[in-house]
């Protein structure tokens, strides 16, 4: 009997889902890079992605927000869902729906501009005018982000004189200022020391009240210690999904225990 | 908020432009526009200005472009009057009879040499011989030995078309060194040991030294009484049918005022102190 | 919660999206307008240019290998003297003179500026050669008719005039466009390359030479294109000291001419419609098409460097 | 060892290339310099050109070299920003893009009497425009776009790929995120670009003869309605600049003092260049400073 290629656990009925996907395939060019991978993601619950580098996760994930229109020649087939509407169906807006589906890049890449505008500049051109409103806007999401006691003084201060962990929860401040429903984060503490990412990950696991974080990580341990969910990617497939707990202790495929052993990638 | 204002800025340009048609209208009534021989521009430059000041108003326009420019413009009707240092029919590519030539001023063109250039006459077939290509060392026409160095005004030139009308007698000049406009070609031959080349005998200036011709010396007394043969006219073309402005500022072109007072000063030689005319062929004929 | 709301917004046009349609609307027509510029003065130089073999009658051929140029007047056998040879040597020998000498000394300024002393470099050699752009051509013509040729004219004899002397007074003019092209192509090298290479132990020239240099290539290469534009296109300068005569060049101290120089000093002096004026067109057509050729070999070469 | 010495060859080499270049650089504007600032007064700064006499001024000039580069850059920056944008943020990698690039860099290799006549047969008389400071800002115009929409789009590649991603993904259209982060980050680049255009503005002379004139109308600078012919505002008057002013005493001037005039202006010109840079440049931090709170 051949060995089923994969395992998708299915959520309880009662799971409130944020973004799901059916069968996603990415393509650059005529290469497939993801191939049709259906997988849900749990409303207020951190998922991991994990897998080797070039398995298709960031891909994946740079897809569910469609950052990936940007590169010529990248196309989507399959599903995406969000409050019932498939975020790549035609009439769908897809700068309403980045406001609504926020992301935190690999490299900390705040604006050149102060503290302060990094947070407010997206509200103000979404015409918040309001100081009050922007003010209270600024201290909140960098409250959240665990930024506030550091960077209170100097708000007017240009960002990107910021050091790097510093930076790096200056864009989940910015991004989250947004009130997003879901905040994709793609290797978000791959280029920070173990302290920055100690304080990013506290970051992450006090905002899982409010938002739904799907978070792409080389870190085995940050999964392990952050994420709900995990989802194993092997060259373009989703081999494996399944509560984070199941995934690092009984995996259900060869291939993902040898990732997480360490055996490769 | 600042792109803004450079896009409002593009926006109030357009509009600009559009309004542009009916700004044109207005102001062409009372002005005139002059194009042609960068040689003639200066003098009529000054004649408008003191024409407009005379009457308020009135606005002329002069440019220059070369004498090309001016009848190309002239024939196409572009402009009110072209100005030439040729006359149209010696132009190819201009129906000259359906131009009318006013001659507003004669220039005289003399032979320019370095200084160090010792040599002070030549006869017409030394100087031709020179241009031709002929003569290539000031030794050969009494002169130390030195090379010469032949620098021509620019093919198509009105100045250069007059020195080969009078001076080549049909034989094409050897390609050398050419120069558009008369202050190049001063500084060149004034910087180059044994250069030689022609201007307007107002350009000669202490940087360079002058030359007789068959004994016969480039003064303005000489051209009146046709002595001295390498002179031209300079036009001003006007279309048959001018509007009254123009016909006005000709007439003022006419007048004592710039006659006997602009254009000698410019350097040129008042038509009305020329005690003979030259038609285009070259034939003379004594005016009273 | 709004979930209705959410979901109209975003089947709505967002104002993100009406200001992306008028941005690429505006930037768009922009851009088209400067292609029809473009396009306008292509045509009006090629439908000019061209007129010369089609309606004057003037065999290609012969204009771009005979060595008499005198529209205005025919040959023993009744043609127009059309030969293009020497301007086009001479255009191309000045051009890629000053573009070969001016290059090097481009790079080693803004690696100077930029590399090696970034503060006194930037003070002092970067606004002087911006200044060097807005000197007018005329005052570089003067210049290099009172000093570099009677300088050429002592040293080598002669007359002075000719194509050294227009290769010099042009590696002047298209040195700052070269330079502040090539600052800008190294400045955009991100700084992580040196890093990189710095840490691996190599020394500062190894860097500058092997990654600084070899990542900044495609931008030299623009800077080079534009450089050699500008001294294919320069004009009075080029034409007060290269002697202006429609000579084939013996050597680089014989009076010489360029497309450019014939076309710029005739111009005003010819009737639009005639031969001698079509000639000056076919001329500035001959240049856009050398021009291109340059473009295309420079490109090649860049692209060449761009994979080693 | 082999590799230090290299080292210092080179650094040594750069020097001196840095060196040659400031010393011919220096030698060139203190020689147009100290022929010139002797001639430059009061008087010759504030008093019109005179045609045939001694003692002529470039008051006109000097301030038409100014209106001319006020209103070209007016009309040809916002183009090269927009074109720029397109061809950095929105043109596809093909060969119809290498296509506009390739012909806009040709186009910058026209002689400018070219685009002169190309503009006095366009601009002046097609359009009715006249020999007039408009035709002329046109027409140059022309003449810089290439460089200025290739120094535009250079300098917005500069800025990381990644600033535009963070406005993308706080749904932030690409043209908000290019217009209000990356042109601010951009703009040290871009002004250089500008710097150049105006020095090439206030350098040429070939493209204006036949498009703003070689004429100079007096000004009455109590006149400030645009619409006037006299009024030193109007688009639509002829106006030499400094520039062709100097070609033109050089080329034709008959003034006893033609070379004393020339010389003096060609120095009040480089002047006006430096402190052009300087100014922009200067404004140019601030801007960006203010605008990315570097």
């Amino acid at each position: 009997m051949a060995e089923p290629k994969q395992f998708i656990r299915e959520l309880p009925a009662t799971a409130e889902l944020a973004l799901s996907t059916e069968d996603l395939r990415v393509f650059y060019g005529s290469k497939e890079a993801v191939h049709g991978v259906t997988l849900p993601f749990e409303r207020y619950k951190i998922t991991a992605l994990i897998g080797p580098s070039g398995s298709g996760k960031s891909t994946f994930l740079r897809s569910l927000n469609r950052m990936n229109d940007t590169i010529d020649g990248s196309s989507v087939t399959g599903k995406i869902m969000y409050r019932g509407l498939d975020i790549n169906a035609k009439g769908i807006d897809v700068y309403e729906m980045r406001r609504h589906i926020g992301m935190v890049f690999q490299r900390p890449n705040p604006f050149a501009k102060s503290i302060y505008d990094n947070i407010t500049f997206a509200l103000r051109r979404f015409g918040e005018k309001d100081k009050t409103v922007l003010d209270e806007a600024v201290e909140t999401s960098l409250k959240q982000a665990a930024l506030w006691d550091e960077v209170k003084d100097k708000l007017h201060k240009s960002a990107q004189a910021l050091s790097g962990g510093q930076q790096q929860r200056l864009c989940i401040a910015r991004a989250i200022a947004m009130h997003p429903d879901v905040l994709l984060m793609d290797e978000p503490a791959s280029a920070l020391d173990p302290i920055s990412t100690a304080a990013v990950e506290d970051t992450m696991l006090q905002l899982k009240d409010k938002y739904t974080i799907i978070i792409v990580t080389h870190n085995m341990q940050q999964a392990a210690r952050i994420s709900d969910y995990t989802a194993f990617f092997y060259s373009g497939d989703c081999v494996e999904f399944d509560e984070t707990r199941r995934i690092f202790t009984r995996p259900k495929m060869q291939a993902t225990d040898d990732y997480v052993a360490g055996h490769f990638g | 908020m600042r792109t803004r204002k450079i896009w409002l800025g593009v926006l109030t340009l357009g509009l600009l432009a559009l309004s542009l048609a009916g700004c044109s209208g207005q102001t062409k009534g009372q002005s005139i526009t002059v194009v042609g021989s960068s040689a003639l521009q200066p003098l009529v430059e000054a004649a408008g200005e003191e024409y407009s000041s005379a009457h308020t108003g009135v606005f002329i326009n002069v440019q220059g472009g070369g004498s090309g420019t001016g009848l190309s413009q002239i024939q196409e009707g572009a402009v009110a009057i072209g100005n030439s240092d040729l006359f149209a029919s010696e132009k190819t590519g201009i129906n000259a009879s359906k131009l009318v030539d006013h001659k507003v001023a004669v220039v005289g063109i003399t032979p320019i040499v370095n200084k160090g250039v010792n040599v002070h006459n030549l006869t017409m077939a030394q100087l031709r011989g020179i241009f031709t290509g002929t003569i290539t060392n000031w030794r050969q026409v009494g002169g130390k030995n030195q090379k010469i160095v032949l620098v021509n005004r620019a093919q198509g030139s009105g100045t250069r078309a007059t020195f080969e009308k009078w001076v080549m007698a049909g034989q094409p000049a050897l390609a050398a060194q050419e120069q558009d406009s008369t202050g190049m070609v001063r500084q060149i031959v004034a910087s180059t040991p044994g250069a030689i080349s022609y201007v307007a005998f107002s350009y000669v200036d202490k940087s360079v030294r002058s030359m007789s011709v068959d004994d016969v010396s480039p003064t303005v007394n000489n051209v009146h009484t046709g002595k001295w043969q390498i002179w031209a006219y300079e036009h001003m073309y006007t279309q048959k049918k001018q509007n009254k402005l123009t016909k006005n500022f000709l007439k003022y072109m006419f007048s004592n005022k710039v006659q006997q007072k602009l254009v000698p000063q410019m350097g040129y030689i008042p038509i009305t102190d020329m005690l003979i005319e030259r038609d285009v062929d070259g034939h003379i004929t004594k005016l009273k | 919660m709004q979930n209705d709301e959410i979901r109209k917004a975003l089947q709505k046009t967002s104002r993100a999206t009406r200001t992306e349609r008028m941005g690429k609307i505006i930037s768009f027509s922009c851009i088209a307008l400067i292609v029809v510029v473009v396009a306008a003065i292509f045509w009006f130089v090629a439908s000019r240019g061209i007129a010369t073999f089609t309606e004057n009658g003037v065999n290609l051929w012969q204009f771009l290998s005979k060595t008499a140029w005198a529209p205005g007047t025919t040959d023993a056998s009744g043609v127009p003297k059309t030969g293009a040879l020497p301007m086009i040597v001479g255009s191309f020998g000045v051009t890629f003179l000053s573009a070969l000498i001016a290059t090097p000394f481009a790079i080693g300024a803004a690696l100077f500026m930029t590399e090696i002393a970034p503060k006194r470099g930037g003070k002092i050699l970067q606004p002087v050669i911006d200044l060097l752009v807005g000197i007018p051509s005329v005052v570089y013509g003067f210049v290099g008719l009172t000093v570099v040729v009677p300088a050429i004219r002592h040293i080598f004899g002669g007359t002075g005039f000719g194509i050294l002397a227009g290769m010099f007074v042009l590696f002047v003019m298209i040195l700052p466009t070269v330079t502040s092209m090539t600052i800008e192509a190294i400045k955009a090298v991100p700084r992580r390359y040196r890093e990189a290479s710095l840490a691996l132990g190599a020394t500062r020239w190894q860097t500058i030479y092997k990654v600084v240099l070899r990542a900044a290539t495609p931008g030299i290469m623009t800077g080079i294109v534009f450089g050699m534009a500008r001294a294919f296109g320069e004009a009075l300068a080029v034409q007060m000291v290269i002697g202006n005569a429609a000579l084939m060049p013996h050597n680089l101290i014989s009076p010489a001419s360029t497309l450019t120089s014939v076309l710029t000093s005739g111009i005003g002096n010819t009737v639009m419609g005639s031969l001698e004026n079509n000639a000056l067109w076919s001329l500035a057509l001959l240049l856009l098409l050398m021009s291109l050729a340059f473009n295309l070999i420079v490109r090649w070469i860049g692209k060449r460097g761009e994979m080693k | 060892m082999n590799a230090k010495r290299a080292d210092k060859i080179a650094t040594a080499i750069i020097d001196v290339v840095a060196g040659i270049i400031v010393l011919i650089l220096a030698s060139l504007l203190g020689y147009i310099l100290f022929r010139g600032v002797p001639q430059i007064s009061w008087h010759f700064l504030t008093s019109p050109a005179k045609a045939f006499e001694k003692g002529g001024g470039i008051a006109y000039q000097l301030f038409n070299s100014f209106y001319l580069l006020f209103l070209s850059m007016l009309i040809s920056v916002p183009i090269a920003l927009g074109a720029g944008i397109y061809l950095s943020e929105y043109a596809r990698k093909n060969w119809i893009t290498e296509v506009v690039r390739t012909s806009i860099e040709i186009l910058s290799s026209l002689p400018s009497v070219v685009v002169g006549l190309f503009g006095f047969l366009i601009f002046v008389l097609q359009w009715h425009l006249g020999f007039s400071i408009l035709s002329g800002a046109l027409a140059l115009t022309v003449f810089n776009l290439p460089l200025l929409t290739r120094n535009v789009e250079d300098a917005l590649h500069q800025v990381a790929f990644t600033q535009r991603e963070a406005g993308l993904a706080l749904g932030l259209s690409r043209w908000e995120t290019v217009t209000r982060v990356v042109i601010p980050e951009a703009l040290p680049g871009i002004i250089s670009g500008m710097v150049l255009g105006a020095g090439r503005v206030f350098g040429e002379a070939a493209a204006l003869i036949y498009t703003a004139g070689q004429s100079a109308p007096a000004l009455d600078f109590t006149n400030w309605n645009p619409m006037s012919i006299s009024s030193p505002l109007s688009p639509f008057r002829p106006a030499e600049t400094l520039a062709v002013h100097i070609w033109k005493i050089n080329s034709e001037g008959i003034q006893p003092d033609a070379a004393a005039v020339s010389a003096g202006a060609s120095a009040v010109l480089i002047i006006v260049v430096l402190l052009f840079n300087f100014g922009a440049r200067y404004l140019g931090k601030l801007l960006h400073k203010k605008m990315t709170a570097a």
